[in-house]
């Protein structure tokens, strides 16, 4: 079988939420040391919400499935990550419109449409250490693979979102600390990691054929 | 964690209820939502007045809804922006036909949900416009990076919109008004503890029993340092000081002052902070037209406090001084 | 300690002088005393009103210091009660020739204190009558011992006898409302912390990381048990049933509910608990006619609630309903 | 020389003193474990202003003398002790007007009339955990005894204020803690002690004739 189909991608956003559900301590605690301490809180809640939803509901397209996920989190996490997140996948969304079927390409597009909007929306560049410090890498290796590889996509997300370590943030609210915010990890690039991570797990165990 | 609670999640849908059980002669709840709006809202003929972010600064922002303040506030997840939807309620809410005017604490988060919420109320064909307020100076002011932060400073904001709304002025003279008071507003806080969300169930940071935090924002984030902690005058002293640097307010100015506690600072320690705070505006030669001293935007249980001074011009005294009827700030 | 003061020593004599700094307008300081009084006082062919006691309960009781409440408050050290040459000083200032009532909260020093006041007074031909506030359920109300204290429903007192005062009564009718509020109302407290006296640098008590203190008074005095901490809801139940148990309050009664917050606990905090004592007073058969949430008589910085219940009758009514024009009390 | 001078009665305040500020934060403690933790802090300020008023000030009799140590405390103390300790220096001043020498008999007299000050007062009888436990048998051993005896006074002072350890609180701010008050020092019956504990001292030191 070929490309993602909706019970793959109801399959990633179930990952991603198990991952999210068990690390929301962490989230929180790296918010706690560079932010506001709510990221944790905020994407359980916003991500367990999809889920119910999703779960719950019958989609015709891959392109419904993600604008239900996307609407969800923005009316579900707040703060930045619930627009950003939501803008992100909401971008994805409407890149899929059209298309029969997620493969490759449009997957590599709808990712990259979902980073041009986080970077829209939150006018971040790389290297203000935030989610689009994760998402920009992402995009240029799918960009660069002729298929997708998980283990090589697992690899890139887990390096860009173990770089935001050292970085000094410029962009949301660790920019208040600046120096202070090197040597912490950015909450929301490591949420960002979950979800790669998990679309890679799903390929992956599910031999879905990209 | 040493809180009257009951389920940590439910908090502030459980406030909303306790806030309309105590005063349903003022506030109501918007159904479905976590908006709370005055009674009489929409008020026919008066640009609406929205503001609110994330929970846990109370009284901000539903302390502040009723004539000649807000018509209604948003209320977030305990330090976590509302989102758009909700704050469309309040917008909806708010809205007589006049126009709405958001009043919005500037974080990167409240600014997103907001303006997006801006933008599907238009869709629905209601005119929306907004401010930002940026009134902490513990914070650099470059656009390169999400610039000052808004705290206490917006309540005159909100006091300052609410009264001229009430005047019957037109969204582009209300919000012109906002913008004065936000240009004339600079505050800085300061904190000696830090706070806990409900949900996280312990404090957001680590702070020695011998230290303070200059420059403290009001969901704990850090400002310009770490220090031992001072006397009341010295920490007047430091906040007043970078206050003034701004260069906003200048010798012969009249000027309101807000004495902010953030939540565990008793009232008497606000009083000792007044005092000297008082005596160095004068010492600038700054005259004082009238002083609030308070809780008017915390941060939780945070034990600390915040100065804001608002330079006053004809318009704005006679604005500040116009009758207000809110829970948090009565005139 | 973690508190914005100077010397610990002078926290009353600055407070006072950093109220009067804010809020000249309003209240002036007798001089040489640690009284404030209303700017206007005394104020010609009324009844003077007089309360006080030790400091560290703000906005008791210098914030109730103002038209339709008091003329004077008696400033003592923390919790410590004034001593009888300044109650003498605030009783002079109270007095237009109309005589003087002393609301007095229960405790002994006070008590005793006031008392000598009185006779001192009396010696100077001003007339003067006094009422002891009694409301908190946690003591028994013993001839034998001290009896009960006097805690937060001693607000609602200085709002009744105040709105009495104002209307021109005499002095034994203002008492007589004074009376009729003190009969009518029951609080009860508990607390999650200490709290800390400047000059003692250190919380007067130990208490658990999961451990409240069931009937905590508003110096950190216990009351009835201490247990685990327990949800908004169960203490809501605990503080709701002891305060009826009294019998005072019967289905069918109109009630003035206030939720008081001891000086660390939040707003949202208070409301919270608000949702379920409003629930409750409801199943119980009283009709809730107004509801006050706030901080109105703290223990310093103690995280914690009181909960009081007042019976109202027309009278009763209609003197809390007039026009109260305090910082921390307004109708 | 016979009979105690107005010197000897500053010597015994200043004593006094000394013992209250070098045991200002015991007594704290002691009012932290069963009342509200203040009562070091009356004593010493209290006690602080009446030795700078006495010894500033020029005596003609004791009385006078005892006077201006009652009316300092009256209005520098506070709380219940301010008016107690006050009411009881005050009826001591009073039994010494027409009295030219502070003889055995007088203070004795002086001592109880204190008592009887204190307990109309305060209306506590002895045993309910207050300072009357430290003055009654004060008063009881002064009436018995046909000297003064400096050791004999000392004790029973002592072992007065040891003995209100075990005592149940019935009135002051101990009383509310009802059973839990068993086990600590009644602090104003501590403070008590210091100041006979001081009158006995300045009688020895000083040879007092007595
Ligand atoms: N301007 C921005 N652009 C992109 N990502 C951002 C921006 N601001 C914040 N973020 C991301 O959002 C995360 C914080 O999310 P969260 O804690 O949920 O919201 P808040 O900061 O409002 O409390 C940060 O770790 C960062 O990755
Ligand atoms: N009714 C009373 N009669 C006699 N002594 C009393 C009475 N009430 C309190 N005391 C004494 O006063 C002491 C407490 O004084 P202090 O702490 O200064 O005052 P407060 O209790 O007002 O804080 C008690 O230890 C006790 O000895
Ligand atoms: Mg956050
Ligand atoms: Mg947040
Ligand atoms: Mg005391
Ligand atoms: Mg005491």
């Amino acid at each position: 079988m070929m490309g993602l189909t909706n019970e793959h991608l109801a399959k990633w956003l179930e990952k991603t939420n198990a991952k999210i559900q068990e690390n929301k301590t962490f989230l929180t605690n790296l918010d706690q040391a560079i932010g506001d301490g709510d990221h944790g809180i905020n994407m359980s809640r916003g991500f367990d919400e999809a889920v119910k939803k999703i779960s719950s509901t019958e989609y015709k397209t891959s392109s419904d499935l993600l604008k239900d996920w996307a609407m969800t989190l923005l009316s579900k996490v707040g703060g930045a990550s619930g627009p950003l997140y939501g803008t992100a996948l909401l971008k994805f969304s409407m890149s899929m419109k059209d298309k029969e079927e997620v493969d490759y390409s449009s997957l590599t597009a709808g990712i990259e449409e979902g980073l041009n909007g986080l970077i829209q929306r939150g006018q971040a560049q790389e290297g203000h250490k935030t989610m689009v410090d994760v998402w920009s890498p992402v995009v240029t290796f799918l960009k660069e693979q002729p298929a997708f590889n998980p283990e090589g996509f697992k690899e890139i997300a887990k390096e860009a979102m173990e770089k935001t370590k050292d970085m000094k943030a410029i962009k949301g609210r660790a920019a208040y600390l600046k120096e202070r915010s090197i040597g912490h990890l950015d909450p929301g690039s490591v949420s960002s990691y979950y979800l790669f991570s998990s679309l890679a797990e799903v390929i992956e165990e599910e031999g879905v054929g990209l | 964690m040493k809180k009257i609670v009951n389920d940590p999640n439910e908090v502030v849908q459980e406030m909303i209820l306790g806030m309309v059980a105590a005063h349903g002669d003022r506030l109501k709840q918007v159904p479905d939502s976590t908006v709370l709006a005055r009674v009489q809202s929409p008020v026919k003929g008066k640009v609406g007045l929205v503001s609110g972010g994330g929970s846990g600064h109370e009284p901000s922002h539903a302390g502040y809804v009723g004539k000649g303040m807000l018509d209604a506030a948003v209320c977030g997840s305990v330090f976590t922006s509302p989102t758009p939807d909700q704050v469309l309620e309040g917008i909806k809410a708010a809205d007589s036909g006049s126009g709405v005017l958001l009043i919005i604490k500037n974080y990167t988060g409240d600014v997103m949900n907001f303006e997006m919420a801006a933008e599907l109320a238009e869709i629905e064909g209601v005119t929306v416009d907004k401010v930002v307020v940026n009134d902490d100076v513990a914070v650099e002011d470059s656009t390169f990076t999400t610039g000052r932060r808004g705290i206490a400073g917006t309540v005159f904001v909100h006091k300052i919109a609410g009264a001229k709304a009430e005047s019957g002025a037109s969204l582009s003279e209300v919000k012109a008004a906002a913008e004065k008071a936000i240009s004339n507003v600079r505050s800085m806080g300061m904190a000696l503890t830090s706070c806990t969300i409900p949900a996280a169930g312990k404090p957001g940071f680590e702070i020695g029993e011998n230290e303070m935090e200059v420059g403290m924002g009001i969901h704990g984030e850090p400002g310009i340092a770490r220090t031992e902690i001072q006397s009341a005058d010295e920490i007047a002293s430091v906040l007043v000081e970078k206050i003034l640097d701004d260069g906003v307010h200048t010798s012969g100015d009249e000027v309101a002052v807000m004495i902010n506690g953030l939540g565990s600072t008793p009232l008497m320690e606000l009083y000792i902070l007044n005092l000297k705070v008082n005596g160095l505006l004068k010492e600038k030669g700054l005259s004082i037209y009238k002083t609030f001293v308070g809780e008017y935007m915390t941060a939780i249980d945070m034990a600390g406090c915040s100065v804001s001074v608002l330079k006053l011009d004809e318009e704005l005294k006679e604005l500040l001084d116009s009758p207000s009827d809110t829970l948090g700030f009565r005139i």
